[in-house]
């Protein structure tokens, strides 16, 4: 019963969820070893793209709608630069973090974590957007 | 790496160059690692091996697959090429070996990099922490870059408004001012 | 005789280098062009992480009783020019959809011939006028 | 906050306006963010100016980390003019588009337009103001690689090739810049460009430092059209939206040639390279004349009037090249001057062929017969425009020419000064053929019948018209700033 695009389907199901989670530990590991936001970004689209290649796009667009997709390039782009301007607005020079918290070492971790899950997330939102744009025309010349 | 690179210029199948492509850059990430650079190694090997072939790929699927012969070949590219070439070789002539721990790009800002980011960011991985706090501007660059390729791609191929409505509906979502 | 091991490792990245820019300037076809704009950023990025290298150094990660690391900068400027890299790929990519939708090739004699026709309907009322071309 | 994170905030706001005007999408709401944006970035410009002349040069670091750790920006009077030049250009543009755009750029991607406008005016601000050559490289990309798209939104398909031609040029630029830089970087080991230039001195008969000379000049020259690397120019400026012609001929190129004044003068310093290549002067020289004869006589035989003022654009950095290549302060002041008036001049120019192309719909010499009658304020500022290009006394366009003409004569190069002015004289053979349509032939019958174009384009139209003679009357401001700045450059190389 079982037909080649079913294994597909199943193999893929089973491969999304550690995929997703590779790319969290890369996000939230990146200080450690090697790794950060833009791989893990690219991570994180890579497992959309796998699911979008075996479900198809239109399943795959009800998943990332075109205002999430927009919603996270932009977010990402704003959340760097707001930690920028925080970091003004605490009274520090743009993007020095060492204001961020009482300990300057502990500003610049928080700063990096946070700058890192910002680039992650306009990456994701980028190649996701991107993706969708190429194949999505594909299919639409089909249908 | 230079026979993938020389077939690249033979081979007429749009496909096949953009698997060999693929394949260059993973030879290239290979060689990052070797270089030690395993930070740059993990992107090329995401990006130049998997985004940028899945790119290609998407566009030959809306183009065509084969080059078609060029009718004529001008000598001028070739000479271009040399010219520009023989520049490099002789601004090797000067260059420190390969590996040469006492070359001045080793011993000017990047030893602070080395001996200070511990204490300074609190981060082992000094990559990040020259990406993200030294050289972190940098790197909001990057995202806007990134971030103007995405807007790009939609401005110049996304779905015109009147096609997306349609889609819209089926899909039940709103937002499409336009 | 060392100096001349010691340069090869660059020697070579040029050829590579090399090699992309002529695809690039050379050939006709819209990807490829843009294949060869690949190739010629991969050489160069080898050819900053190259200089970064440091004999018997490692990966530039603290660790215990490690003495020599090989350089971080040129790591951190390639990270950011891959990053410069893909999404120009991207736009390129992009365009080269467009062009094939206005043009019906993309080969660029062919475009060429076609700019030159002025009696051509030139004026794109629609980004996606050509529906048919697409496919 | 305070005034003194201006220089940050002059390229911050509009990068941050970027994502917020995706996220409105409206294209009212777009448009009126952006042309606050703009606005403000040329406030913050002004300011900036205004601190550069009471108190010198001074340093911003980014990241709280000191110059060759971190980024830092750094500004003096050059880089404070063309923060200027972008943001008043930019914000005088912003009313104009509103029609312009509304009819070129279909609606649903209006705010993707402005997006990547105000993209487009972050990378250029921040080439200007950085001190660190490779976050130079980064800003570079960013406005090349929104222009890329603006100028394939153009209504015309020729738009796209001209687009991909450019992106292939400019990538290779580009490309052949960071080569520089890391040619650079490999002889010193440091990114920053004061550090650079402090180390230089000592590398500078180096190969390897020689090279990166080289791959910085040819990869800036194809950015700023340097003949015979022009050849994307022409169509990208003739098929691009109204606009963005406007906008990218009065910046793009001007930062380009920027981009090369801070390579030459401040990292390797002026006199430290005519001591090891004492001939790079010529070549510059050679090329520069080469590029205004050439260019000049293409544009006379155009038909289409926006490609008429690209070749002429082509033609006047050729202008620009030449003061900087001699490599003395009267030519640096000549060429400073110049890229700030023909700024002006040049978008004054393209932004009244975009009313012609707004009401008449077509560029061609045919399409302008008679419309000095039908559209007289466009036609006249078309008319002071171009008898600021040709270097009309009363004008900016002379008071440039003089300064390059005195420079020569300065060097005792009295045939590039005839030179100089044989080749304004080209300008107006094809200026006049303009003219001569306008207002000295009738509208054919079968011509569409027009009025004179919306208040809110003639405005910005008029200002940038009534800026350029105003500058031209009173000229000492900017020459002030210009000689001041070409002073310190050329002081900048000595040790």
């Amino acid at each position: 019963m079982l037909s080649p695009r079913s294994i597909l389907r199943v193999v893929s199901k089973l491969l999304i969820p550690p995929i997703l989670l590779f790319a969290l530990y890369v996000q939230f590991h990146g200080d450690f070893g090697p790794g950060g936001g833009f791989q893990a970004g690219v991570i994180f689209a890579s497992a959309f793209i796998l699911y979008a290649l075996v479900f198809g796009i239109e399943n795959s667009r009800k998943v990332a709608p075109a205002w999430l997709t927009r919603l996270f390039l932009s977010g990402g782009v704003l959340l760097y630069a707001g930690v920028g301007v925080a970091d003004i607005m605490l009274g520090g020079d743009f993007l020095d973090y060492s204001v961020l918290a009482k300990d300057p070492v502990a500003g610049q971790h928080l700063g990096v974590l946070l700058i890192e899950f910002g680039v992650g997330v306009t990456v994701a939102g980028a190649m996701i957007s991107i993706f969708l744009i190429f194949d999505g025309r594909d299919r639409e010349e089909e249908n | 790496m230079v026979i993938t690179a020389y077939t690249l210029v033979r081979i007429r199948s749009l496909f096949a160059v953009a698997m060999l492509s693929g394949i260059y850059s993973l030879l290239g990430a290979s060689l990052y690692l070797i270089m030690d650079a395993v930070d740059v190694a993990f992107t090329e090997a995401a990006v130049g091996a998997g985004i940028s072939t899945v790119l290609m790929l998407g566009t030959l699927s809306l183009t065509t697959r084969m080059e078609k012969v060029p009718k004529k070949t001008s000598p001028l590219p070739l000479l271009i090429v040399s010219a520009t070439g023989a520049m490099l070789i002789y601004a090797t002539l000067d260059m420190p070996p390969y590996g040469d721990p006492s070359a001045p790009i080793h011993h000017n800002v990047s030893i602070r990099y080395i001996e200070k980011s511990g204490d300074e960011v609190g981060l082992p991985n000094m990559v990040t922490s020259v990406l993200a706090s030294y050289r972190g501007y940098d790197t909001l660059g990057e995202v806007s870059v990134i971030f103007t390729a995405a807007i790009g791609v939609m401005a110049l191929i996304g779905r015109s408004a009147r096609r997306g409505r349609k889609k819209k509906q089926s899909n039940g979502s709103s937002g499409d001012k336009a | 005789m060392e100096y001349f091991t010691g340069l090869f490792n660059y020697w070579v990245v040029i050829v590579l280098m090399m090699m992309g820019f002529y695809v690039v300037i050379a050939q006709h076809n819209l990807v490829k062009k843009i294949v060869g704009l690949n190739i010629f950023q991969v050489s160069v990025f080898l050819f900053y992480i190259s200089m970064g290298k440091v004999k018997g150094g490692t990966a530039p990660i603290l660790g215990e009783g490690i003495e020599i690391y090989s350089n971080p900068l040129p790591h951190v400027l390639i990270l950011t020019a891959i990053v410069v890299g893909v999404a120009t790929t991207a736009l390129g990519l992009a365009l080269t959809v467009r062009i094939h939708n206005a043009f019906g090739t993309i080969e660029e004699d062919e475009i060429n011939a076609l700019e030159d026709d002025e009696s051509a309907p030139a004026i794109l009322v629609e980004p996606e006028i050509d529906e048919e071309a697409i496919r | 906050m305070n005034a003194s994170h201006l220089p940050i905030l002059q390229v911050i706001v509009p990068l941050m306006a970027a994502p917020v005007v995706i996220l409105l999408r409206r294209p009212n709401a777009a448009w009126a963010l952006a042309t606050l944006v703009t606005w403000t970035a040329f406030a913050i410009s002004l300011a900036l100016m205004a601190q550069v002349l009471n108190e010198g040069a001074f340093v911003y670091p980014i990241g709280g980390w000191a110059a060759p750790w971190g980024i830092e920006y750094r500004l003096d009077r050059v880089g404070a003019l063309l923060l200027v030049i972008i943001s008043g250009i930019g914000s005088v543009v912003m009313p104009y588009a509103k029609s312009s755009v509304e009819k070129e750029i279909p609606r649903d991607r209006v705010y993707l337009f402005y997006t990547m406008y105000l993209l487009c005016l972050t990378g250029l601000l921040g080439i200007a103001i950085t001190g660190d050559v490779f976050n130079l490289f980064v800003f570079l990309e960013i406005s090349s690689l929104s222009s890329y798209v603006l100028i394939a939104l153009g209504r015309d398909r020729r738009a796209l090739t001209a687009a991909y031609r450019y992106l292939i040029m400019g990538t290779i630029g580009a490309t052949f810049y960071i080569i520089g830089v890391g040619l650079m970087y490999m002889a010193t080991g440091t990114l920053n460009m004061a550090d650079l230039a402090t180390l230089m001195p000592s590398v500078i008969d180096q190969r390897t430092a020689l090279a990166g000379l080289a791959f910085l000049t040819v990869g800036i020259s194809l950015k700023l059209a340097l003949f015979p690397l022009h050849l994307w120019l022409p169509n990208a400026y003739t098929y691009a939206p109204s606009v963005v012609t406007a906008f990218l001929a009065a910046t793009a190129t001007k930062v380009a040639i920027y981009m090369l004044i801070r390579i030459i003068f401040t990292v390797f310093g002026a006199t430290h390279i005519l001591e090891v290549l004492p001939f790079v002067q010529n070549i510059l020289m050679v090329f520069a004349l080469a590029g205004i004869f050439a260019a000049s006589a293409v544009a006379m035989f155009q038909d289409n009037i926006k490609r008429m003022l690209a070749y002429s654009s082509i033609a006047q950095v050729g202008f620009i090249i030449l003061g900087i290549s001699m490599l003395s302060t009267l030519g640096l002041t000549g060429g400073i001057i110049h890229l700030f008036n023909h700024a002006l001049t040049k978008c004054a120019l393209f932004l009244a062929i975009g009313c012609v192309a707004y009401r008449v719909g077509g560029t061609r010499i045919g399409d302008m017969q008679g419309l000095g009658r039908r559209m007289p304020w466009t036609m006249a500022a078309f008319v002071v425009g171009g008898l600021s290009l040709v270097g009309v006394p009363m004008t900016v366009g002379f008071v440039s020419k003089w300064y390059l003409v005195l420079a020569a004569l300065d060097k005792g190069l009295w045939p590039v000064a005839g030179l100089i002015v044989i080749g304004s004289l080209l300008t107006l053979i094809y200026i006049w053929r303009v003219i001569e349509a306008a207002y000295f032939q009738q509208a054919t019958e079968d011509a569409p019948v027009v009025t004179e174009a919306p208040l809110s384009m003639l405005i910005p139209l008029w200002i940038t018209v009534a800026a350029s003679v105003y500058f031209g009357i009173d000229a000492s401001r900017t020459l002030d700033i210009a000689f001041d700045a070409s002073e310190t450059l050329m002081r900048g190389a000595l040790p």
